[in-house]
């Protein structure tokens, strides 16, 4: 059941989308704008055209906007679309926003990132007084009807007195979020399935932890002697893990630190072809649907654009690459 | 005399109000000139991170993005989300956050969510992000802002970041300890907020912009009677920011 | 038939009740024994972990703290008490704690912390550790207690760690979603809680201890007319505790 | 002020107990019961017989006896006080409970933590439900004329119901802890002040973020460029230390983990003298009063001893060191 050994977890991406996310689920986002998205399982899920996704992440860009423009996802709590100078709000987020094709619900990055945690100790909610008389405090993006359902708390948030302070002293409370799924990128996964991630670990681990079920990707699957051969540096135990996906440069085009960069060509490609439904479309066609898995993914990259973004082994990134 | 960018202008200017020592909550963009400006000049024991969790990056290369791993390298410590917004509110530090928008009023407080009804709006930006956080938590907020009316507007239309909140006193009486807004930083001109009533006015207009100038992009009332000019970049603070910061001119252009 | 002591006897049945894939909340001492005895018999993929952070460690020696250098090495992560203790409320596992304690009532709530007046104690014990908030958020704690009428009390001098409050329903209305004593494994006898009142029951006895041994040594009513006869352990068992387990006889002695 | 390099923060443990710790100052202590107990610094407040203070930690063991039993502690807020087999309950510690000899207050582990962590993210307090319905939550321990004055809050704890239930959900309240100081043992510094701590953190980390000073001792200084070569495996920034003492050893009898075990035959020989007042003074005169730095302690202690207990390499303990 909490099994050690990797073996009854290792998947293809197909076949944990289908087994651990269905439909209406409430699914949680690793990684951080152009960072370490989980982007080869964010394809999965438009290839199976799952529906009325409801999306939790506190900054995320590149997986949000595809699955958002694909019509997989119905409700989005979040803090901030957008993926850096390719696109400073997320595009096909942006539209659909606008065009009132989701239901959405904006909070800080602190607010999510405490949500998660909260969600991740079991503790019910945390207090902050992050946002205090602002609209993230006093508008709420869902609709009244829906409150109290399903994964959508009967209120956005509450505010209460602080009982230890002596005078009026006002704080938000957050409720916790406990996502269905987690979908998280790694570096390494041991084969006793323990996950290392290295450099930034954004909220990935309280995400992951908050979830009733983890998909992770990961570059690498090390031996276990190895990975427990300093677990000071190791970042989920193998119990929270469900299905394990080893699919190298399964970020692309976000980046993986030590592994790779972020991929300027791709993400301009994306940036000038996501506005318009048309483009969009076929860009869907050519790099989504008609490219069933991880394999045939990277031979479309070409090996040019993967050797140009390969990461400096010190650096942990591309030296000098050209990023304007 | 030496010839310079308004963005030159806007990081160098946003630099110079860095102390040593402050811990200097960045963004990318100008916000990662100025502080880096900061730091290689006048306040070497300034420290750099971002909300992702990067704390005292080495920065050989300019981040185009919070998440870019070029935040993750050479700093003395990788961690995430909690713990960079933990360091951002601790009240043992003096953190000055850099921040931009889509509309400021006169109290400093900042929309970057969306324009029209919330639910409807006719235009979305990326949301707070870390900016309500910042805007919350550190001890100083400096902002940049392109200086037009539609974005320096009476009212807007969603309240992402906290200022000043109404003036004088109202900040402190919703529960906020310290922070609030310190300058605004623009392509034409530094506004600082009053002391007692915490209204914006006209601190410095740039070389060449005139307070008539600053007066026709604002959208609310401004007190410019207590302007000078702005000291244009030297030479060391241009070769600086040209030649060490961003060589590649990926934000300089 | 192999010689066996109390202390191996309780070891062994204890391990008994786990079930492959439990993550088990050890401390050290006779808990240890117990958690390995499972993992190395029956259930192999159960996972010790302990509340200092340390998780599924190779346990190549026996710790005999739970800070012990030996809960650190050959884990899948180190970690500290924050990460341990959500681990042990979380309802995605099956967690099963072991607990010690000075005094235990009727509904299996414990006290660990001092005897007497609270403030002034004639005695006074380590506190609750970890103890507490293993019987608050595991699902499951099985308990060991050496089987003495003052132990077994009518009333606790303080209540350190909550089992069945007073019975019944009373758990789940103070606001606890699981969890609760599952048994009470003593040098005389296993006790198991009705699943109705919540009251203590005799389970089993061990071989050469009878009910009425039980009931001169428990300071309550109990119910024995549930009881039978506990299994020894078999050499097998035995083999694997004292060779694999406590080859220094730390523990065991 | 928040300086990167560590020349300013370098000093003796005198120095720094002398700096930045007062009488009646609110003290956090770093480690638990036998592990990274920093005792250069315990022994040095004896030593400068610092009176009064209000200590604070979960479980913790040989540094907190004796500071109880040199008479520096006047406050106590505790989870667990035992050094493992050694003393199963601190034997300063019990008497001076029984003794009314310091004001005290129980706490469980996670309670604890939930503070320090509340108090090192700046939150006012955690929610949980650990211990609802015990005297841990009914019973207070200091006096109703202290609440509200110096560190102790207005009340030990708070129960309210949980807003974002939809039935009656009660949970706890803990109101956060901002100690004044934070004494923690580290295996490694940085010469930019970097913290390195290997092996299990307990609350070390939330600790130290969370008090308004930080003395760490260490067993070894690092270049920069090494310490900023991986900061995955970092622990805290510099600018949260405002001492280091470069002190090998000095968590002993304690362990450290892949320096050394901790010594089973000086925690006897503490377990031995530890119960009785005049042979308790005798210790402190011969093992505090009498070895004024680390220098003479190490002197005192022993070639033989401190090798029997030198961490293997690979396993981080002394294999097969006889502990019984």
């Amino acid at each position: 059941m909490f099994g050690d050994a990797i073996d009854m977890k290792l998947m293809s991406a197909e076949e944990a989308v289908s087994r651990f996310l269905k439909e209406g689920d409430q699914l949680s986002l690793g990684g951080f704008t152009v960072s370490r998205n989980p982007m080869l399982i964010a394809r999965e899920i438009i290839r199976q055209r799952l529906k009325n996704l409801h999306i939790v992440c506190h900054s995320h860009g590149q997986a949000l906007d595809l699955l958002i423009g694909a019509g997989c996802v119905s409700h989005l709590e979040i803090a901030y679309g957008g993926t850096g100078r390719f696109a400073p709000t997320c595009i096909r987020f942006r539209k659909a926003v606008c065009d009132g094709l989701i239901k959405f619900e904006d909070y800080s990055n602190y607010q999510m990132s405490l949500r998660f945690l909260a969600g991740s100790m079991g503790l019910p909610f945390m207090a902050t007084k992050s946002g205090l008389e602002t609209d993230l405090v006093k508008l709420e993006g869902f609709p009244v009807s829906e409150r109290g359902h399903a994964k959508i708390p009967n209120k956005k948030l509450d505010i209460i007195q602080n009982p230890f302070a002596e005078t009026d002293d006002r704080v938000i409370l957050l409720p916790a979020l406990n996502p269905d799924v987690s979908i998280i990128h790694a570096q390494y996964v041991g084969t006793d399935g323990t996950v290392r991630i290295k450099g930034l670990t954004f909220a990935d681990l309280e995400q992951a932890k908050a979830s009733r079920h983890v998909i992770v990707t990961c570059e690498q699957i090390l031996p276990r002697h190895f990975i427990r051969q300093d677990p000071d540096q190791n970042s989920l135990p193998p119990f929270f893990i469900d299905a394990v996906i080893h699919a190298p440069y399964s970020a692309h085009p976000t980046a993986c630190h030590y592994f790779y960069d972020y991929d300027p060509s791709h993400l301009r490609l994306y940036q000038n072809v996501a506005g318009n439904d048309a483009t969009f479309e076929n860009y869907l066609q050519e790099w989504v649907y008609d490219v069933p898995d991880q394999a045939s993914y990277l031979e479309k990259v070409g090996v040019k654009d993967l050797l140009r973004i390969r990461a400096d082994e010190c650096l942990g990134y591309a030296k000098g690459l050209d990023r304007r | 005399m030496t010839e310079y960018t308004k963005l030159e202008m806007m990081a160098i200017s946003a630099g110079r109000m860095i102390a040593d020592g402050d811990i200097l909550f960045a963004g990318t963009g100008v916000s990662m000139l100025a502080a880096t400006v900061a730091k290689r000049i006048h306040a070497p024991n300034s420290v750099v991170f971002f909300e992702t969790g990067g704390i005292d990056p080495e920065l050989e290369e300019l981040p185009l993005a919070v998440a870019d791993p070029r935040v993750m390298s050479g700093t003395c410590l990788n961690t995430g989300l909690i713990d960079s917004f933990s360091i951002l509110g601790n009240p043992r530090f003096r953190t000055i956050a850099f921040l931009g928008a889509a509309q400021i009023d006169r109290f400093g407080n900042l929309n970057s969510t969306s324009l029209g009804d919330y639910h409807k709006p006719y235009a979305r930006f990326p949301g707070s992000g870390g900016a309500c956080d910042a805007a919350s938590l550190a001890s100083g907020v400096i902002i940049f802002m392109q200086h037009e009316k539609r974005r320096f507007v009476e009212k807007l239309d969603y309240l992402t970041s906290p200022g000043w909140l109404s003036g004088h006193n109202s900040r402190n009486e919703a529960g906020f300890k310290r922070g609030g807004p310190v300058a605004v930083v623009t392509n034409m001109a530094i506004m600082q907020f009053d002391s007692v009533t915490k209204e914006m006015f006209l601190d410095k207009t740039y070389p060449g912009v005139t307070p008539q100038n600053v007066l026709d992009q604002t959208g609310f009332h401004i007190d410019v009677s207590r302007s000078s000019q702005a000291e244009a970049p030297t030479g060391h603070e241009l070769s600086i920011l040209r030649t060490q910061i961003d060589p590649q001119r990926l934000i300089l252009t």
